[in-house]
């Protein structure tokens, strides 16, 4: 079945599901090594970002502004963006600065590759500082756009060009992985004790588990603690392969096998069974392994998983709003398991949503998820922490996922990918749906036949997928 | 122990039971129940049949006198459901210990009640005797009849020691302490020609609640329901009833037949699984009522409410039989299922490809074979290695059963629906009908099936994983 | 824009405030706000300001016109309680996209608007600007006033895009639309000779609540507040009040100035934080009644409610004082609090190692000086880093600020309380004190900070962990 | 602090916390490979321990009877003794018989060492089956105790016993790892992995790991299907450390300790940064080799969680009912984190309930846990899934660990040991009680002095601990 994708025709978004493509950049560049994200724009652009992270992460996040005024809009802004470079170049002594624009600026036309030029040429003496520029307006596209773009500029700018004819020396057991941003710190960490189980060595672009993973610093740093360095991102072009992660990570995976020559396999989820058996072939193909033990038990529990949760999320409705390529991974998921997805709502466009398992996919809002939840009388919903008022005035459970969490502790270390993250997700989402069981009453079959011609109704649309 | 011994020897001399009658004397005395293996037994014991058929009276505190292990690992694990009281769901116990084996643990069991009885005042209490106290002699009886008196609440002795025999022999045995003690000491308010008592319905995830509301329009009234979301008088006061539905083949027959011997009700077997059965079971009913002296149009006004709801029925099951065609089932169950849902399922168009008769009477056996034709398959005793071979063998393409051999289907990566105890979907009745079919399909049709039987890339069966995983970006393929 | 233009320059020009009367036409202009310094600024912008001054009016449609940026990341994370509608929490956006940009965003914005009262009828719509569309030029007054007329519904232009500057001047600007479109649109139905405005409170945790029933128990009544908990008639009544408080420092002096000035109504500044400024803000809310013509015996009551309070504060802390003695308290806040809350930690014993008066106006620094002596360490504006240094070197115990810093406290492993806006504890009047204290106590008394301090096994000055993890059983030392 | 224990004084249990001795030996015996576990005594015992342990694993569990009658009471059990062994022997041909007594063969004095000699001595044929016998009537002590006596049982009868003056052979990297019954699978994994990554070889006694953890096999076994074999348990010997953990496993401890000379290490618990602390130092010095670097991040991670924890456990009133290694680990973890233990029941008695951080412990059931909570106005419920009902009364939260977790998808995967079990534990319980925050109400501070004093005295009671 291909999904009907629809935009909502709404001139007011409600309860808006997207976020905005700055700060979407802005947390990408929170992987890497000692750096500073920095969004041109006005400065309460920078505060709410910085606001939803800390409350997301539960932790101290770097996030600058080129604090533009209404006249600097006018004017144009690179007197505030060498400001802006100057001063944190000064006072946090980063390995890298990363800009993001925003609305006003972008409207305005400020240039920011031209600007980091004007830059260079004018303060030789930032020249141990890379910086990297990045076109991120907030009226287009969302947050996984932003975090896209922001990867792809970290290629284009950071990573050493093999020259065309130059035959590269290339290390068979260095892989690069593009995360999307669906990715959380949890799954970076589970991903890389994967990789290393066959013997791989992965360098993260980005690399959030470095840096937004929870860890107690030595001393305070100003910028960010963990992540990718610069040199390593630079090096890339080293490694045989490059997997990428969510439909979103293509353009930057092109982008690397541009200018490296380095070929990619992209997974467009690693959530669920099957993908997760085509990942561990791919993975033993390309170091020639065998699959470790230890993934041959996970792949057993996940089945063992499978099994005990289908009795409770098997004909269970469900609503699902997310950005893109978690969209796509959890309702795929979910279908698997024989859910029935009665709402799917997306944020932006992407080539993915044709394949979600509903009947239309909704580039909407959370009151779109709402209004078809009630509708379809979803038995959960699965959406990030704003869904919180939808599931309290339906009177359903509420299955955390995607961002923001801002009341969650762990947020970063929900796991969902592999098969121990996807086992977990069953147990999670299958308990909820247990726990949430209507229990019969003394009066539910009372007149209750047109109640059971719309289960059947729904169990029957749903069977014909 | 003599009282228990009686009781047990009058249950095995049951006339109601057409095994009996066939039986000389001495074969008689040694009971109906098989003799257990040792090492290869299965199934529960005396207490826990007793505990099954009692339980669902849901005002009642149920108090089981013994060690631990008898409530500590069972309580609240059954789903009968209640629209009233939840002291049912409470588990009471006097938890034995050392002390009570040296010196007999009748005064604990007197102080548990007289707690109860402070601090939940429930209309009655039902005392289940189990093994340990039985074999040290505690005699429940008379501490039963002491607390009585001196509580001013009926205390009843259930005498079902888990090791007296099977979980069937515990139903029977529940069955006399309600004769004895329970059935015909309180007077209903009032009487109407429509009452009835329907015997052995334990309300299993609201099965009678799927029922009710037919019985309501017809104008009939449960008295009583035994034992299913029923309070303690319903029960007390079940001998006023005009005639008797015995549910549940045989779990219960002592009581619908002494209560036809002592109290005139006449009773009749039925099932309400199937849409056959349940207008069956709905006919029979306003029969015997009539025969008692109802207004004959009842059976007019009944005839009307079948049609009506099997129409419903069958339109609602309609969308179902063409998934479900042809599908096969492997059906454990036992009693009154072992039949009955055969028929339910092969009205929905399925075919049963084997349904055990393990717990079956002689006539359940000739019920399947009324059904399923003169070669139908009945298992007397399928080791779980056989129903894992059969549907690892793909013999079957589902198997229905109670929560133990859940694992032996689902481990085979069969699909597996629960027909016993634990379930949580109600299958009664013409609703419970189109729900069985509905779960079966939803069962059935869930993708999660074949994804689990995918072999693991490791396999050497595997599909070529190689080629699977040799793709990278097409584009890179100039790489 | 020149509306906008003209309205920030009104409050520039506050006579209100102490700090403009000293400035030259020409500073004047320049406004009140520090210069922002590109890469080293932090907070909120003018629409977050006014978003905070408005929001907690709770059956208000507040839709932000802009792109997602401004709302997506931002909607219901503040913790101002409602009594009544909940659709102050909806988060409702135009979500501008390229083609608003390229066209202009008014279309979308009145159809946005007409959305809303067609599904959600609220009594009144405030549209936020934003900086995309204040810069393309669409005119949302125009787009207001045209709705307003068209849906029957008051559409409520607030006129704050984020670039105009910093958070508090979002406040005042918030406070300008309310004097300019909302303030005396509408007449109570009835008046008392006790009705008051409380200005500048946003019932943040619920903090009103814990003031209200003691102005109930006066019977002093809340005519409206500006804006916790505030229904959007009340506001659109407020100008019928006998007399007013301002709370929160300066964010909202301009709608008290110019409703005393319109309206003839009085205010005083009060704090609700601490005890003895909760008590002084009763005796002036009285004295101001008292003085507008209500009985004078309002005074002998608000005396015996302050003394009876007061009491009861002080028995509720007392056990605390002894704990607490001598804490050293890090405070880093703004405005009001950063005087108010330093006495309310001195009453309670502690000692207040610094205070941050990045947000306080000269008259807040001087209340401060009164408070805590002539050496007063008054900490302009602290770097993350000098927090980290200050605590990690414990230079104080605990530190006290928004959810922004709290990490810098963490990590530094050293106890932290929120004292801003996410709270989930309400910290006004007589309760909120000794919650207060509470919350300080539970937060330093927690076993945990003992134990995140302990140096890893790892770690050169770790403890002895060599012979600490040697001990096996003692018994084996003969093996 | 010193918790004063009271054994709970009715006459009547009401809503038992405690489960019997005999299914606490069986599940003991089911971490051994190969194995049929036999209760001895009527077949109810074995038909109500079953359906508790595959509601539970959800999991085939093997289990048998010998199906003991009134008759057979009276007469002895030997013959149904014998009986069962042959028929498991003929019909499953596993490795090990471990045979459990119950109350009914206990007071008639059934000698079941003395049986298993006779049917030795009747059946050299069996030679090839172990079997192990154990006393576990159902009238003393409970499902720990019962547990630990099969382990004991398992050591004295399986191990072989190095002869006094006899130097044995031993392997430095071999240990013994000695699991309460409070260990699940999953626990069991996480503690493998970490004993691994220190170079060393475990062998666990029990491993339910590797029976009960969820696979899928390739064919029908009614035997247990991993676990340890009796091969590996009789080499105890040559291990070079045993570590018990939880008090419950001293005996065997000691056991083997007086059989083989290794000497052993008990951990009282394995939740919590101090005792893993303790732990890595101990691993590292029987290893000579530094904590992993993996290991190092969690210990970071779980700090980082404490920090984000303690604003949601820190000062909140809980209500922990456990069998006694479980609930000193839970109530010492909870108070750590600044927890109010407002309740702590248990099964059995134990050395450890003096050192729980509350008021005091009973010994008793879930009623005394429930009065208890709604006196001590507790916020959540921490207590097996037999704690539903009352928490559904009190309307709280209920954290369900323990055993029976009947209505729990993946109860065999819940960790609670380790810097990152302890992490996650952190997460779930902390979840649990930010999703329940009472909200303010406008008349939350009416005539709310009282309540105000109560909340002064409970924090005061608390901080004076």
């Amino acid at each position: 079945m291909m999904a009907r994708v629809e935009r909502s025709g709404k001139a007011c978004t409600v309860n808006p599901l997207k976020m905005s493509q700055p700060i979407g950049g802005a947390l990408a560049f929170m992987g890497l090594r000692g750096t500073m994200p920095l969004l041109h724009g006005s400065q309460g652009c920078t505060s709410f970002g910085l606001v939803l992270f800390v409350r997301h992460f539960r932790e101290a996040i770097p996030l600058q502004t080129t604090a533009m005024s209404e006249v600097a809009t006018v004017l144009g802004g690179f007197d505030n963006v060498e400001q802006a470079v100057l001063n944190i170049a000064k006072r946090t002594r980063p390995e890298l600065i990363g800009i993001c624009s925003t609305g006003v600026t972008e409207i305005k036309g400020d240039d920011l590759d031209g600007f980091v030029r004007q830059i260079r040429a004018r303060h030789p003496e930032l020249a141990s500082i890379a910086i990297v520029p990045c076109s991120t307006p907030d009226f287009a596209g969302a947050f996984q756009d932003g975090w896209a773009r922001a990867v792809e500029a970290m290629v284009e700018h950071l990573v050493d060009a093999v020259e065309p004819g130059v035959t590269p020396i290339r290390d068979p057991a260095r892989v690069n992985v593009l995360p999307g941003c669906h990715m959380t710190p949890g799954d970076i960490d589970e991903l890389r004790d994967l990789f290393e189980a066959f013997g791989l060595v992965p360098t993260f672009l980005p690399d959030l588990s470095g840096s937004l993973d929870g860890h107690i610093p030595q001393d305070f740093t100003p910028t960010t603690l963990g992540g990718t360095s610069v040199g390593d991102v630079r090096a890339m072009g080293m490694a045989a392969h490059t997997i990428a992660i969510g439909e979103q990570m293509r353009p930057a995976a092109e982008a690397l096998m541009r200018r490296t020559g380095v070929p990619y396999r992209l997974f467009e989820r690693l959530t669920g069974l099957a993908p997760c058996d085509v990942l561990m072939g791919y993975l033993s193909r390309i170091s020639g392994r065998p699959v470790p033990l230890r993934y041959r038990r996970q792949r057993g529990q996940l089945i063992d998983a499978m099994l005990d949760g289908h009795f409770h999320i098997g004909g269970r409705r469900i609503a699902v709003a997310a950005e893109p390529d978690l969209l796509y991974a959890l309702t795929t998921f979910l279908h698997e398991m024989g859910g029935e997805i009665v709402s799917a709502v997306s944020s932006t466009a992407s080539p993915l949503h044709a394949e979600v398992p509903a009947a239309k996919v909704v580039i909407g809002d959370l009151e779109d998820m709402e209004d078809e939840a009630r509708e379809g009388h979803a038995q959960i919903l699965v959406t990030h922490s704003h869904g919180r008022q939808a599931a309290e005035r339906l009177g359903l459970p509420h299955f955390r996922i995607g961002l923001p969490l801002f009341d969650t502790l762990g947020a970063g270390h929900l796991v969902s990918v592999g098969y121990k993250g996807t086992r977990d997700l069953i147990f999670a989402i299958g308990n909820m749906l247990m726990h949430a069981r209507h229990e019969a009453g003394a009066d539910d079959w009372r007149d209750a036949w047109a109640d059971d011609s719309t289960s059947t109704h729904t169990t029957i649309r749903e069977a014909a997928e | 122990m003599s009282s228990l011994n009686q009781t047990v020897q009058d249950v095995f001399n049951e006339p109601g039971c057409d095994k009996n009658q066939a039986k000389s004397e001495k074969e008689r005395k040694k009971g109906c129940t098989k003799q257990l293996q040792p090492g290869g037994a299965a199934g529960g014991c005396a207490f826990d049949g007793a505990k099954i058929a009692l339980q669902p009276i849901t005002d009642v505190a149920h108090l089981v006198h013994g060690p631990i292990a008898c409530e500590g690992s069972s309580w609240d694990n059954r789903g009968a459901k209640s629209s009233g009281s939840m002291l049912y769901r409470t588990g009471f116990t006097t938890d034995m210990n050392e002390n009570d084996i040296v010196f007999g643990g009748e005064k604990r069991l007197f102080k548990a009640m007289r707690e109860i009885k402070a601090k939940y005042d429930p209309p009655a209490i039902f005392v289940y005797q189990t093994c340990v106290p039985a074999m040290i002699g505690d005699d429940i009886e008379a501490v039963c009849k002491a607390a009585s008196a001196k509580l001013g609440t009926p205390c009843i002795p259930i005498l079902s020691p888990g090791f007296v025999g099977p979980k069937n022999l515990g139903n029977k045995l529940a069955g006399e302490a309600l004769l004895k003690h329970v059935i015909g000491t309180v007077e209903p308010e009032q009487t109407t020609p429509y009452d009835i008592n329907i015997i052995g319905e334990y309300n299993l995830a609201g099965e009678l609640w799927q029922v009710k509301p037919l019985l309501d329009e017809l104008g009939i009234r449960i008295l009583s329901c035994i034992s299913g979301d029923a309070r303690y008088r319903e029960v007390a006061w079940s001998h006023r009833a005009r005639a008797a539905m015995m549910v549940c083949s045989k779990a219960m027959i002592n009581v619908a037949r002494k209560m036809e011997e002592r109290y005139a009700i006449p009773f009749f077997e039925g099932s309400f699984y199937g849409i056959g059965d349940m207008s069956d079971s709905l006919r029979q009913i306003a029969r015997l009522l009539i025969e008692r002296g109802a207004d004959p149009e009842l059976s007019d006004r009944t005839e009307a409410v079948i049609a009506r709801e099997e129409a419903r029925a069958w339109a609602a099951i309609e969308p179902y039989r063409r998934r479900l065609g042809g599908k096969r089932v492997l059906l454990i169950t036992g009693g009154v299922k072992s039949w009955s849902v055969v028929s339910a399922l092969q009205e929905a168009g399925m075919e049963v490809v084997g349904t055990s008769v393990k717990k079956s009477t002689d006539e359940d056996k000739d019920k399947i074979k009324e059904i399923m034709g003169a070669d139908a398959h009945m298992i007397d005793d399928m080791p779980p290695r056989e129903m894992y071979r059969m549907l690892k063998g793909s013999e079957a393409d589902i198997m229905l059963s109670g929560g133990r051999s859940q694992f032996v289907a689902l481990k085979a990566t069969m699909p597996w629906m629960d027909i016993n105890q634990e379930r949580h979907e109600a299958f009664a009745g013409y609703h419970g009908m189109v729900a069985m079919v509905r779960e079966i399909d939803r069962t059935l049709s869930n993708p999660m099936w074949e994804q689990v039987r995918a072999p693991a890339p490791w396999d050497e069966d595997a599909p070529d994983w190689q080629s699977l995983a040799l793709a990278e970006a097409p584009s890179s393929e100039a790489a």
